[in-house]
């Protein structure tokens, strides 16, 4: 990416004063869930996003003006709703900072682009004997299919293990890659410790035995300027959900060569070019990665969400969350009985996950949501990781643009009073 | 806090979380069940002493929120000395007033229990232990999961 | 189902009177696409159809007033979320008559459906030595995974062929399933023609050898009271935007002892029991076949458009179709030079597909849109179909509940003035 | 009908669809190729004999609409004794007419294809045999698609 982790490790990237008065970085009157809810402290972002009247917005437009079946049909509407379609590919990829649009292929999310790459690149190419390496901070969608792979095919499957404080070991990680090593799948940020994993030096090592490197952006889309080309992974995945766009619809970005090369994922119409009784042919980028009715009203609504985003500006949203964050961390380290698990700000985005001595987290999160503040609580599809962490579950605040300090002091209060009520002593 | 919550976590519920009743493995345990809430990941297993057809001892260990350690905690306490049948009319009747269905009969103390109801995820976590006792009694082998157990799952 | 094929065979079905007037069965009102541009005559509800303002306001409300993600967070907007993803499942699949709501998975369309059964109990059921059947009239999300898993395995994949008028020829059919046969997959209706199939003689048929029977249900579901459960099949298949719902969603019904014994899909968060470092567990129906974050807004979105459908009656949805594909197949036959395709109405549902001597249908189908008419030209993702008919390509008309007698006039007159300005002589 | 429909489906459109000049194979050409378009199905060969650099005849057989049968036919009769490099600019110059970006450059007969400007989808059609033609004059053995041409297709 354009600025690797600058924008992450500096905490000078958030501009002076702005911590003090802590206010929103988007209008909480732009998402009508949260202008209808005003004492909802709405902070589990990193599970999924509330979404903006111009995304909704976008959606109505396009049912109500444009809707046809794109690709299939010669009269206008359906030229209308192709353009819709292909035009929202673009604004998209440019969003990302993938230079080449139609190496973006559209899937449900984050976990359906794994998937395609284990099912199609990952069958053809990792065979028995090879190495599959991926970190202990994954998220399931990036552990279980790689796990599943190695284990149909005999591969051996490594787990990189973390050093201190929820970041990575390096060192550990470059000797897991080994020669033998096929593919290695990381998460950019981590959606359990809030982690940013340093890209570039994975990428380096991956690539010195030339495997291939798979990025999990579910955490990271939404919150940077990911700069995808940059980043130089061979294939980057994300959820739409995640960063105000709608649900069911996401992507993968990967090197043009290797989707050229690769054997398609589903089969069906669009993503062919001849159906012989017998054989068939596929049709080119990125429909060959597409089959049946493409979803429209998915990257139309998405693309208005990364217009949204980019008015915000990138480096602004980065910057607030972590300046949230920052505050959380501090407030709830002040609680007694209370551990703040992960790096330091340095290494983390907008996301806070903790421990109050005690008391379950399913408890914390129950009471929290009696004074309205939304919190996460369980392993955050992080059992390899939680298991390492030795805790059972913790309890997660997650930072997003309509988050403001107000909701990051209601946050430590409300934990605050569920301790009276339910620690032990 | 709400007046649903004060419910839920009534001080009798806080009580048995804070200090769980027959928390700890049985060496003698002529049956054994594990009972897992897989979207959350808690876990706990049960063991019963049968004398017969009656539970002679019961004791419980485990992972869990207040809810469902409260309520195996209650369980064990409750359950013990009671035969077969009595014990799975009770498991049907603390089902029926954990979803807001209580049938009338008398579930004694587990009546605290009552506050789940206004708490559909919870209902989960409120009927782990009972699961896993169903499932020793039955003698089954398998981990029981409460996942069909409603319209979702936390915890 | 219910009523296999009583409502499509018998012309009786359309109430007397019904075919004089050519109303419309839904107000065009309630669709705001067409309500907005009332000189559209869109007949292409076979490729995608248009939104009701109810499912439209569905979506809205949802991420207005219900939006988080299902089954993850302990606090209350989730359990509300959770709910409504739960609730519409439970109406879709009573909708479709599928009794048990948690084998209803949700998927992308049909075309995504279909290739998880290729892809799961295919790839672990089907052998060398074994073959697939197929029938000519298959759209090719129907065809083409059933292809390349024969291909892979070294099975046999074999068209039954269709006899008179575009109907299959069932002596060859029941040849075809020999024994060695371990998949029959069949449209239920055909997008090409329109032709009804048999299902109940198919299945009696596949049922004798013990073959899994898929149903591919995109062109019943919208237009019949499908009954999934007393079809009788092991896997249907249907897409919701092609039912008033939606893009993006729709869904599997399949036999709870088969998806129970089957291995997963995709893999990842939602759909697992336990990650181990090296193994990991499956959760239960119907979570076990959805990976990922659910799409909430699709499940909410199609459910709206089930409960708008059942306001109309299925029964009446059909009949009215079939009034209008009628009409149309008698005023297009009075054109000369016009060869209407595929059965008489007695077996087929909403789709009149035609060619015009001497003109190719994208030119037809230029022309017609030029007055307002939409509808399709090209293969009609069956491939392997045209090439039995001696056609390369069709135009086609497909009716749906907002049609009503006037489109199918101007449908007529347009293809008279473009035989006028095209044809040779 | 509207005016643009007209300009599209201009009589010498109509002329060359109904009546396609050079529409026959070339037993003895020096150079082949296939065009396709992959969403609908339609297909053309082109069949070149050059002499040195040039073209020296030229043919085609084929699905297709009026828009690329016409398109075809009308190329046919213009690249016939043309340079190699002449042929190649014409491609470059009708690509830049149908997609509403002129340069300018004389077309001649083949301006009658300016129509298809106003309609995207059709591009691909009134593109298609130059394609082949191009692809012909590369010697390049694999069928042409025009998948990549545009947003989507038809025909
Ligand atoms: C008969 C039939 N089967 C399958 C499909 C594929 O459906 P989808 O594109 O929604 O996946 C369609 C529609 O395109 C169809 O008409
Ligand atoms: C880091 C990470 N990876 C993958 C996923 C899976 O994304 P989705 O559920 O949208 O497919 C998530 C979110 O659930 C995540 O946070």
């Amino acid at each position: 990416m354009n600025r690797p982790t600058v924008g992450v490790r500096s905490a000078s990237a958030a501009p002076a004063g702005f911590v003090a008065d802590h206010g929103a970085l988007a209008p909480r009157a732009d998402f009508p869930l949260l202008a209808a809810q005003p004492r909802l402290h709405y902070l589990d972002s990193a599970a999924t996003t509330q979404k903006p009247a111009s995304v909704l917005a976008a959606i109505q437009r396009y049912y109500e003006t444009e809707n046809a079946n794109p690709h299939r049909g010669a009269y206008a509407l359906s030229a209308v709703a192709t353009e819709a379609y292909h035009a929202a590919r673009v604004r998209i990829a440019k969003f990302l900072g993938a230079s080449d649009a139609e190496t973006l292929i559209f899937t449900r999310g984050t976990t359906e682009a794994l998937n395609l790459v284990a099912s199609t690149w990952g069958r053809a190419n990792v065979k028995a004997g090879d190495r599959i390496v991926v970190t202990r901070l994954e998220h399931h969608a990036n552990f279980v299919p790689w796990q599943e792979l190695a284990h149909a095919v005999g591969a051996e499957f490594v787990i990189a293990e973390l050093g201190a404080n929820g970041t990575l070991d390096m060192e550990a990680f470059a000797a897991a890659v080994t020669p033998k090593t096929k593919i290695v799948a990381f998460g950019h940020a981590s959606n359990a410790l809030g982690t940013v994993n340093p890209v570039a030096d994975i990428v380096a090592i991956a690539k010195r035995v030339g495997a291939l490197t798979v990025c999990d952006g579910a955490q990271s889309a939404p919150h940077m300027d990911v700069g995808v080309d940059s980043l130089d992974v061979d294939a980057y995945a994300f959820s739409g959900h995640k960063m105000l766009g709608p649900m069911g619809i996401g992507g993968l970005v990967m090197r043009r060569e290797i989707l050229e090369a690769t054997q398609p994922y589903q089969l069906g119409g669009d993503m062919i070019a001849h159906v012989g009784d017998q054989h068939t042919t596929w049709n080119v980028l990125p429909h060959k990665f597409e089959a049946g009715t493409p979803n429209v009203e998915g990257p139309v609504g998405l693309a208005a969400a990364c217009d949204y985003l980019t008015s915000l500006g990138m480096e602004r949203v980065i910057a607030h969350e972590r300046t949230l964050a920052a505050l959380a961390m501090e407030k709830l380290a002040a609680i007694p009985g209370v551990s703040v698990l992960g790096p330091e700000i340095a290494h983390r985005g907008g996301v806070v996950s903790f421990t109050l001595k005690g008391v379950h987290p399913h408890d914390l999160s129950q009471l929290l949501d009696g004074d309205g503040v939304c919190v996460r609580a369980g392993h955050h599809c992080a059992q390899p990781l939680m298991r390492a962490l030795g805790v059972h579950a913790t309890t997660r605040a997650s930072f997003y643009v309509y988050n403001d300090g107000a909701d990051v002091v209601a946050l430590a209060e409300s934990v605050a009073r569920a301790k009276e009520k339910l620690a032990s002593d | 806090m709400s007046a649903e919550l004060d419910e839920l976590y009534q001080s009798i519920i806080l009580d048995h979380n804070r200090r769980p009743k027959n928390f700890r493995e049985m060496e003698d345990a002529t049956a054994k069940a594990d009972g897992v809430n897989p979207l959350c990941g808690d876990q706990l297993t049960v063991w019963l002493k049968m004398d017969g057809d009656q539970i002679a001892d019961v004791s419980f260990r485990g992972q869990g929120c207040a809810i469902s350690k409260a309520s195996a905690s209650m369980m064990t306490q409750v359950v013990k000395g009671k035969s077969r049948t009595d014990a799975e009319q009770l498991f049907t009747d603390v089902h029926a007033l954990v979803t807001g269905k209580p049938t009338g009969a008398d579930v004694g103390s587990l009546k605290a229990l009552s506050g789940v109801s206004k708490f559909p995820l919870r209902v989960k976590c409120a009927s782990l232990a009972w699961h896993a006792m169903h499932s020793a009694l039955q003698g089954s082998a398998a981990p029981v999961s409460t996942e069909a157990e409603g319209p979702g799952s936390a915890s």
